[in-house]
């Protein structure tokens, strides 16, 4: 009987792959999320303020790349242009000038400043999804809104996840005297009133989106641990843990190859609502100023915004589907994750 | 065990201090002390001209060094930091949580007082979404991959992804204003005290609808999944075909045989979601619905600098804390008898 | 071939039956009938199919295919029969437990952890027969107590893991037999018990057979067993139903070659010499292992009882040397055994390769890789997210950490085909994961892990309990080679006197957590003194 | 005299019938309901002075009586309430109030002097709050003269004082007394207050609704300041902690009145049933209140802002037509100078008062000071905005800041970066068009919100480039602007002096404004410290409403015909409307 060779040379991995591929929901889940994702990167080529291309006076210029002072197209500031000004689309409609503006002609800062309606205006053919309170397009702020949330989520996530993990499996693994002074470190830590420590950073250091990861991180990792922790101390029992130490294996290895696999419920599931609350947590600070800072765009910022302008449905609503599709995805993608670490799925 | 039990309720008192430690000197660092706060408040009014206008000024209303002083003084702080710190050790050691700063009462009487609110919201949050989460993600886990999983986890999610205080504003201006089905706020109708007994039942029950929907509805995602993956975890494991084969029907090879070796990360989850139900309250429900419990209390001493309040309750949650995370740590054994802390 | 052996209409009747596992067929169409009260004994080679035939006919087995039929008469006559293949999970529900139970081959994954046997036992009871809670309790107690396990109201109030392996094998049984089933499929109930318990355990079936009509669809390698007790016997290999018949002219008359070979296998002995006079490489003295047990009542808040499993064991191996050790069914072998590996607290001294093992684990990374261990419930000693690849080659990774990922498969590969297991048998062995596996072939993946590291010394406890009788030889064949070669020193704990006799230098007989007896093998087996001794040897023979 | 007025001259003549805003023959009856408009969710005590504690909306106002009232109609002006009487001598040192012999407390007692030197006594104790002493800083002795004759001595002479004396609460020794002993004042908390104010405290479900209800026996119902006043039976004031429930509630007809501070909510919001069929109604009421002025402050001690032509840039940048249009529903309109509303309001060239005052400093103020009044820059009508920001452009040139790599730089190389300071990130929407506009100019603006405990810190310490501050205005300006523009204040830490601006010219006319015996020397002096201060350009006018937005339930209400121009708005209302009849009961008995 030859051996198929195939067969042969399929690493767990890859057959854990394999297992996901077959999820076809968390598949496509992974693709599109992916897609979106590296099409929020870039974002600049969708939805810009700029035009990819102008012709002006029989010269290209290309705004996305270089910048140019509104004097280069007749205007009066040597600052860059502003493409929206209607004095420079004149210019640039002048007679055989032409220009080529992205899909979505609006930056994430830019204001619509000629709207027909007050701010929050209702979507337009200007404006297809309206504009928020500040009279910003509301398409280029969920797509830049949705990039930076999803970007700091994943950050956030990761460290959080990674934290949460190694304390909780140490904790649990070793439990006994380890156990006992961590989880009284972790009390402590956990009623630090972190809402003045906050207060105490906002005081001395100005708000980026660095500083709110690295605080939000300091604190995000404690419910995660607990769960970790209480699966570790249940596997920490098992036999085949038994017989990794008899092989001589080390606590290192044991925790990471034969407890923490056996351990990820938890984790897997928390991915996607740690992905969403983190996306939340980005203006759960703005009132101490330590948000990111005003006028970024966020997620979580258009959900406040949609708060305090109820009557302005296209803020939230659509706001409101990004999140949910982002959350689904997620979900989605985790419990094809979840059945592809599962060996008793059947995979092929 | 009792020995176990014995360590864990003594290693409480050094944590409880590390816990006040920590806190107090925070304290000390934080920009605007009630002094600062009280004069800006004094400072500052309500009303006038204006959006975007900052606070207000009203002519000079400045405060000379003398005044200042008697204000510290009655805050206390006119002693020093560590002094101050053992005064209010010894006090919590007699479990005298101390007198607010800006509230007429002391700390036991601030919370007993919002107590009723938190735990109203607290308690029906809390049953609800354990009672709805759990067999949901069990008949998830039992079906996954189906329709139904996928339904439910379509609807289960976008409860979680509303957040709450936007459904509060939503089902308040529906339900509250629009159709006027239930009332805007508080816990009970002016006429309360005129009711029967189940004219009361009924009142308490239609002012708690709306704002334990809007905490139920996000509350349970988590619960469910959590469930959903424990049980699917778990349901391929040898045990459940011994279970199988002793004939025994689906309820009971889940809920019994699945069910306790799943409740592992459901009880993991257990004193964080306990306290928060019902000692932490939500800040942003009791605002929306003017209920005036402990998320509120909290929120708004910790913005005030209300110290002592930070201080009290904090001190009693954590001793709360303290005490459901070591029943938690308790369950474990009991749910699972392998776990063992030592 | 299949001629009814009796006149009975059967009881159970299998017909061109098929088990796939995603698009491999595993058991390629098998036919056979079982009579009311018939035994009939289902043996071969391990991992020809025999669970998975059994496990399907209660279609308990997980993202599996299965085609064919199998006909279950109806409890009253003249109801209609009932195809198990085709059931609804709902006729299952009640055929399974009621009309047919089970009795699992690792009876350390069956059980449910957190509930206490006799919980798990009563449960039965209550649902089939409608027991009170009490009832069902001391039905329990009754039904533990008659599968020979000591203390059995004591027994009955501890969890699985608190078992010995044959302790826990025997509540699997009281377990099966609770609901008096009319057929019994029991896969290798015996594996963890001694002579004398097994014969208790066939009496009890026995019994039960006579007052109830009981079949019973025995699976099982021990062929003794089958000559004693089965009325038929039907041999597979490879997924193929290869024989059938009457015990008596099976055994007399062989058909098929596989079976010749089965009947004739018994394991030769062929052992070398120790190395006399070398330092001894495993020494005991005054060995004494508890485990604490929880006391009753309000004095169990504050203090725990203790059991003690070994008192006062002494031993000693010399190197390229082989301590067999029997004894009964919870008399503390796996115990010692652990104690021997530092995976448990002991008192009293215990010396390996020259050292004391220390008391955390850490320091003795040195030891592990010259004392290696093969545990008794394989199954549950596996990782279960681990694919074969890291199970064996995780030794490696450990302790030749310099080896590249094709290096340490070049090791792992030919240690997996010594135990006959071989890609070509099993295409992706290296990334299959261990409940893909039947029970034998889990048992051999242990011993592989083992001796992927070359150890010095080798704890075996029961290695080829799930083995049939040619794979028993070759993996004994093997453990005898590699003495032979690198002088391995083992420490071997078995039921089976017949491993005892082809791979024992000295043995030790265990009871009640003592040593009751030991000496040279010829010495022990040919005249023992203590009657425990006595009676094993003469229920062997 | 029957009353006192700043300038000396009062508008009502003595035994006047009542004031002419009122209806005297207003029905009473009914019942008013109002929202808590306080910042603070509950009230726990019901004694308003004290430090600790938060009192319900509206007790101090209807519970207690001062010795003068104020008319809303008047400015400057108190007239006799609990006092028939009051002198004040021409040195202006002590003002000398004679009590009303039918003046009594809610217990029946009468008001008498012994009372007024305990409530003054207990405002300027310890356990009250701080800003009671600082209104009082100039009161040196309150004198018991005989039963019902009380002197207040000031340090100096002041011509607010007595008016500020006269406003003041009265209440009775007895308040707190338990056993015929005074508790401390911090501790009179639960004790319902002895005041002599035309209601007293009904109905009370704690920290959700308080009921006031009229005193049917009011001992002042029939003087002339009162009457026609307090027509409601009842005035109920719930409790809403969320602005959107509180809306909604609006709209469901909780309230019978709500003022609307947001142009959002009062444009958008304002929507539903009740409006549709007429019940509820927005009221626009225009007043004559000081505008104030409501302005980013420019802090002058920032080297970058040091230049005059600098902050004119800035101010050219902000587009206040597009915001009114796009961010306010065109609800505001731009504040011109200090004093919009108010006669010391300047107006088109100086005239030759101001001019005496201005001469001597020619050269040391702008000279814009000479030419027409201050008037903020426009985009709509003859300019846009491209035209102010390219006069800005010219400004920053003229100043040595010019466009390079992008960015507008001096000579040095440092670019222009200014720091926007705020409480609440809301702001961040107001100041977005001007960021904008800035960016234009090469002009980073960064937006930076900070909790509002560290603002208040930054702000005491000055440490701050731009803020936004809504300074109040007054018809009687004085010594609240040596604290705002002093060169004394520049220094002080906590002063008011945000600007940090230091001018002797201004410090002369700030005190020639608090020396002004009469109206005559005041005005000049006003209006010459409005042009200097607009044209130094350390401020840039922002935005103010001229009226009251109220919306109020019709059906139960009935609004007297004209609002006083110096009303409140709220006030208003609970003091002179008067509940419909018929329709009082209203369709809407909605439990809270
Ligand atoms: N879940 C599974 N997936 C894939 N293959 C499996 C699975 N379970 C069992 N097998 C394969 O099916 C075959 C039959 O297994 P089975 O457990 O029936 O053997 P067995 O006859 O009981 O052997 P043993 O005596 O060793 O227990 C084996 O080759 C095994 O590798
Ligand atoms: N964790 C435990 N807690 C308490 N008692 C235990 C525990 N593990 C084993 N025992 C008891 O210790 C005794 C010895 O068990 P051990 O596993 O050593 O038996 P054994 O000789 O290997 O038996 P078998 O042949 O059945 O495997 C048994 O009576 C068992 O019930
Ligand atoms: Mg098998
Ligand atoms: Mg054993």
């Amino acid at each position: 009987m030859p051996a198929p060779a195939a067969w042969v040379h399929v690493s767990p991995a890859r057959r854990a792959w394999r297992r996901f591929r077959k999820n076809r929901l968390g598949f496509s889940s992974l693709v599109l999320f992916v897609t979106l994702v590296v099409l929020s990167l870039f974002a600049e080529v969708l939805s810009n303020d700029k035009p990819l291309v102008v012709r002006y006076e029989g010269r290209f210029y290309f705004p996305l790349v270089h910048s140019y002072p509104e004097t280069t197209f007749g205007g009066d500031f040597l600052t860059e242009t502003d493409y929206h000004d209607p004095f420079i689309r004149q210019q640039l409609r002048k007679g055989n000038n032409w220009s080529v503006y992205p899909p979505n002609p609006y930056g994430p800062k830019t204001l619509n400043y000629f709207a027909r309606e007050p701010n929050p205006s209702r979507p337009s053919r200007e404006n297809l999804l309206g504009t928020d309170d500040r009279g910003r397009d509301m398409l280029a702020q969920l797509i830049y809104g949705f990039r930076l949330s999803v970007l700091f989520a994943l950050a956030l996530t990761a460290i959080g996840v990674v934290i949460g993990v190694v304390t909780g499996a140490i904790q649990g693994f070793f439990a006994g005297k380890t156990d006992l002074a961590f989880q009284r470190f972790i009390e402590i830590w956990d009623s630090m009133p972190e809402l003045y420590l906050l207060i105490i950073f906002s005081a001395v250091f100005a708000p980026s989106v660095a500083l709110l990861l690295i605080l939000l991180s300091l604190f995000g990792w404690v419910g995660l641990s607990q769960y970790v922790r209480a699966e570790f101390l249940r596997n920490r029992q098992m036999d085949y843990v038994r017989a990794a130490r008899a092989l001589g294996v080390g606590n290192g290895r044991i925790m990471w190859k034969h407890i923490l696999p056996n351990s990820m419920t938890p984790v897997i599931t928390f991915l996607p609502f740690r992905m969403s609350a983190a996306i939340l947590a980005l203006t759960s600070l703005d009132f101490l100023g330590l948000g990111v800072p005003p006028g970024t765009p966020s997620l979580g910022e258009l959900l406040s915004q949609g708060k305090n302008n109820i009557d302005a449905w296209w803020i939230s609503l659509s706001t409101f589907a990004v999140l949910v599709m982002t959350l689904l995805l997620l979900t989605f993608m985790g419990d094809a994750l979840r059945d592809a670490l599962d060996p008793r799925k059947a995979d092929a | 065990m009792a020995a176990y039990i014995l360590k864990r309720l003594l290693l409480m008192v050094p944590t409880l201090l590390g816990v006040l430690l920590v806190t107090f000197a925070v304290t000390q660092f934080v920009p605007g002390g009630p002094v600062e706060q009280y004069l800006a408040e004094a400072r500052a009014t309500t009303g006038g001209g204006g959006e975007g206008g900052g606070f207000s000024y009203r002519g000079a209303q400045g405060v000379d060094t003398k005044r200042l002083a008697e204000i510290k003084a009655l805050y206390g702080f006119d002693k020093p930091a560590h002094e101050r710190f053992f005064q209010m050790l010894g006090q919590y050691a007699r479990f005298d949580l101390g007198r607010s700063f800006f509230q007429n009462k002391d700390v036991w009487q601030l919370i007993r007082e919002k107590l009723p609110v938190s735990i109203s919201l607290g308690l029906w949050t809390f049953f609800l979404s354990y009672l709805i989460a759990v067999p949901l993600g069990v008949a998830k886990a039992v079906r996954a991959g189906s329709r139904f999983d996928l339904v439910t986890t379509l609807v289960v999610l976008v409860g979680y992804a509303i957040p709450g205080f936007v459904l509060g504003v939503a089902l308040l201006v529906v339900f509250g204003g629009q159709l006027g089905w239930f009332p805007l706020r508080g816990l009970t109708s002016s006429n309360w005290e005129q009711l029967s007994f189940g004219g009361k039942v009924v009142d308490y029950l239609w002012h708690i609808t709306l704002p334990v929907t809007a905490m139920v509805v996000g509350s349970f995602a988590v619960t469910t999944m959590l469930t959903k993956n424990s049980f699917l975890e778990e349901i391929r494991k040898q045990y459940v075909l011994t279970a199988r084969a002793k004939g025994l029907d689906e309820r009971r090879v889940l809920w019994k045989h699945v069910f306790r070796n799943a409740l592992m990360p459901i009880i993991a989850g257990f004193p964080a979601a306990f306290l928060g139900a019902f000692f932490t309250g939500s800040l942003l429900i009791e605002t929306l619905f003017s209920l005036d419990g402990l998320g509120l209390l909290s929120y708004e001493s910790v913005i005030r600098r209300d110290y002592p309040v930070v201080l009290g309750t904090l001190y009693l949650f954590t001793l709360l804390g303290l005490l459901t995370k070591l029943l938690s740590d308790l369950l474990y054994v009991w749910v699972d008898p392998r776990v063992k802390f030592d | 071939m299949n001629e009814p052996h009796v006149s009975l209409p059967p009881l159970l009747e299998v017909k061109d039956l098929r088990v796939s596992f995603g698009g491999k067929e595993v058991v390629h169409g098998v036919d056979f009938a079982i009579a009311p009260g018939e035994k009939l004994a289902l043996v071969g080679e391990s991992g020809s199919g025999k669970t998975v035939t059994a496990l399907s006919l209660v279609r308990l087995v997980h993202n599996a295919r299965i085609t064919g039929s199998a006909w279950l008469a109806p409890p009253q006559a003249g109801a209609a029969p009932v195809d198990l293949v085709q059931a609804s999970e709902r006729e299952l529900l009640g055929i399974r437990g009621d009309d047919i139970a089970m009795i699992f081959q690792e009876p350390m994954t069956a059980l449910n952890p957190v509930y206490t046997i006799g919980d798990q036992i009563a449960e039965v009871l209550q649902m089939k027969q409608g027991l009170s809670p009490r009832q069902a309790w001391d039905a329990a107690v009754e039904a533990l107590a008659a599968t020979g396990i000591p203390e059995p109201a004591r027994r009955a109030a501890t969890y699985p893991h608190q078992l010995s392996g044959g302790q826990r094998q025997r509540a699997m049984i009281a377990m099966a037999l609770a609901c008096r089933p009319r057929l019994l499929l029991a896969d290798e109930p015996t594996t963890a018990l001694d002579v004398t318990l097994r014969g208790q355990i066939l009496e009890l079936l026995a019994d039960l057979q006579r007052q109830t009509g009981m079949a019973v669809l025995l699976i099982t390698h021990d062929l003794n067993l089958v000559r004693r007790f089965a009325d038929r016997v039907a041999v597979m290999e490879g997924g193929h139903l290869v024989e059938q018949g009457p015990v008596g002219a099976v055994f007399q008359q062989p058909q098929h070659p596989y079976t010749r070979k089965l009947i004739d296998s018994r394991p030769p002995r062929d052992v070398a010499e120790p190395r006399a006079g070398e330092a001894p490489v495993m020494q005991a003295q005054d060995l004494r292992v508890s485990y604490p047990t929880p006391l009753p009542g309000l004095r169990g808040w504050f203090r725990k009882g203790e059991f003690v499993a070994v008192h006062g064991a002494a031993f000693e191996v010399p190197p390229g040397g082989t301590l067999g050790i029997v004894g009964e069914s919870g008399s503390g072998k796996s115990t010692m055994a652990l104690a021997a590996l530092g995976l448990l607290p002991h008192r009293g001294a215990l010396q390996v390769v020259g050292r004391q093992w220390g008391p955390d684990s850490a320091g003795n990374r040195g030891i592990r890789r010259l004392v290696q261990v093969v545990f008794q419930d394989p199954f549950s000693s596996l990782s279960p997210r681990m694919t074969v690849e890291e199970i064996v080659g995780e030794g490696l990774l450990v302790h030749e950490p310099g080896l590249s990922l094709a290096q340490r498969r070049d090791r792992v590969i030919p240690v997996l085909e010594e135990v006959g297991l071989t890609e070509a048998q099993f295409p992706g062995l290296l990334g299959r994961y261990p409940h893909e596996f039947s029970g034998g072939q889990r048992q051999r993946l242990a011993i592989a892990r083992a001796l992927v590291v070359e150890p010095q010394v080798l704890v075996l406890d029961e290695p080829t309990s799930a083995l049939d009788v040619t794979i028993q030889k070759q993996v004994l064949k093997l453990l005898q080679r590699l003495q032979r070669e690198r002088g391995l020193t083992y420490l071997l704990i078995t039921h089976d006197v017949d491993v005892i006799w082809a791979m024992a230098h000295q043995v030790l007989v265990m009871k009640d957590g003592r040593v009751v007896e030991s000496g040279p093998v010829e010495e022990v087996l040919q005249s023992p003194r203590d009657p425990y001794t006595r009676t094993l040897v003469a229920a062997a023979a | 005299a029957h009353g006192y007025a700043l300038w000396g001259e009062l508008k009502q003549p003595p035994g006047f019938p009542h004031f002419a805003y009122v209806n005297p023959q207003a029905p009473k009856g009914g019942e008013l309901r109002l929202v808590s408009n306080l910042r603070y969710s509950t009230f726990d005590k019901y004694n308003p002075f004290t430090i600790k504690g938060s009192p319900p909306a509206y007790l101090s106002g209807l519970m207690f009586d001062s010795l003068l009232s104020g008319a809303a109609d008047e400015v400057g002006a108190g007239y006799g309430l609990l006092a028939e009487d009051v002198e004040v001598p021409p040195d202006g040192l002590s003002a000398t109030f004679r009590l009303r012999r039918e003046a009594r407390f809610h217990n029946g007692d009468p008001v008498l002097a012994a009372d007024v030197k305990h409530s003054f006594d207990t405002l300027l104790g310890p356990h009250t709050s701080p800003a009671y002493k600082t209104v009082l800083e100039d009161l040196v002795a309150v004198e018991v003269v005989d039963e019902r004759t009380v002197r207040f001595r000031f340090k100096r002479k002041n011509r607010e004082m007595p008016l500020t004396v006269g406003g003041l609460p009265i209440f009775s020794r007895k308040w707190g007394m338990e056993n015929g002993k005074a508790k401390p004042f911090d501790q009179v908390v639960m004790d319902i207050p002895i005041g002599s104010g035309p209601y007293k405290i009904g109905p009370v479900r704690f920290g959700k609704d308080i009921t006031y209800v009229r005193d049917p026996n009011y001992w002042a119902r029939d003087v002339n300041v009162r009457r026609g006043t307090s027509n409601f039976d009842r005035i109920t004031v719930k409790i809403y902690t969320d602005p959107t429930a509180r809306l909604e509630a609006l709209k469901a007809g909780e309230f019978d009145l709500m003022r609307i501070n947001i142009s959002r909510d009062w444009a958008r919001q304002m929507t539903g049933r009740k409006f549709n069929s007429g019940e509820l109604v927005k009221g626009e009421f225009r007043h004559r209140l000081p505008a104030g002025f409501q302005s980013y402050i420019l802090n002058t001690r920032n080297p970058k802002l040091q230049d005059p032509r600098v902050r004119e840039a800035l101010a050219l940048a902000m587009d206040f037509e597009y915001m009114n249009r796009q961010l306010f529903y065109n609800a505001y309109q731009r504040v011109q100078g200090l004093f919009g509303n108010t006669d010391c309001k300047s107006q088109g060239t100086p005239g030759p008062e101001e001019l005496a005052l201005l001469e001597p400093w020619r050269g040391k103020v702008p000279d814009a000071v000479f030419g027409p009044a201050y008037e903020p820059p426009r985009t709509d009508g003859t300019s846009s905005l491209r035209d102010n920001l390219r006069k800005a452009a010219g400004l920053l040139k003229q100043a040595g800041w010019e466009v390079r790599d992008g960015a507008l730089r001096n000579a040095k190389g440092e670019s222009l970066v200014l720091e926007y300071l705020d409480s609440q990130e809301s702001g961040a929407r107001v100041m977005t068009p001007w960021m904008r506009n800035l960016g234009k100019l090469g002009i980073t603006l960064n937006y930076r919100p900070v909790d509002f405990a560290l603002y208040q810190q930054r702000l005491q310490k000055k440490e701050f480039e731009i803020i936004s501050l809504n300074i109040l205005g007054t018809h009687t300006p004085g010594q609240d602007y040596v604290d705002l523009f002093g060169s004394k204040a520049a220094d002080v830490e906590d002063s008011g002096n945000y600007t940090g601006i230091k001018s002797p010219a201004v410090d002369e006319l700030l005190r020639r404004m608090t020396s002004a015996d009469t109206r005559a020397e005041l005005l000049p002096a006003c209006r010459a410290l409005e042009r200097v201060v607009m044209y130094s350009h350390i401020l840039i006018p922002q935005w103010t409403a001229g009226t009251h937005r109220m919306v109020y339930n019709a059906w139960r209400l009935q609004p007297t015909p004209a609002m006083p121009p110096y009303s409140q708005g709220e006030a208003w209302v609970i003091d002179t409307w008067w509940a419909r009849p018929g329709r009082a009961a209203g369709p809407n008995g909605n439990p809270g």
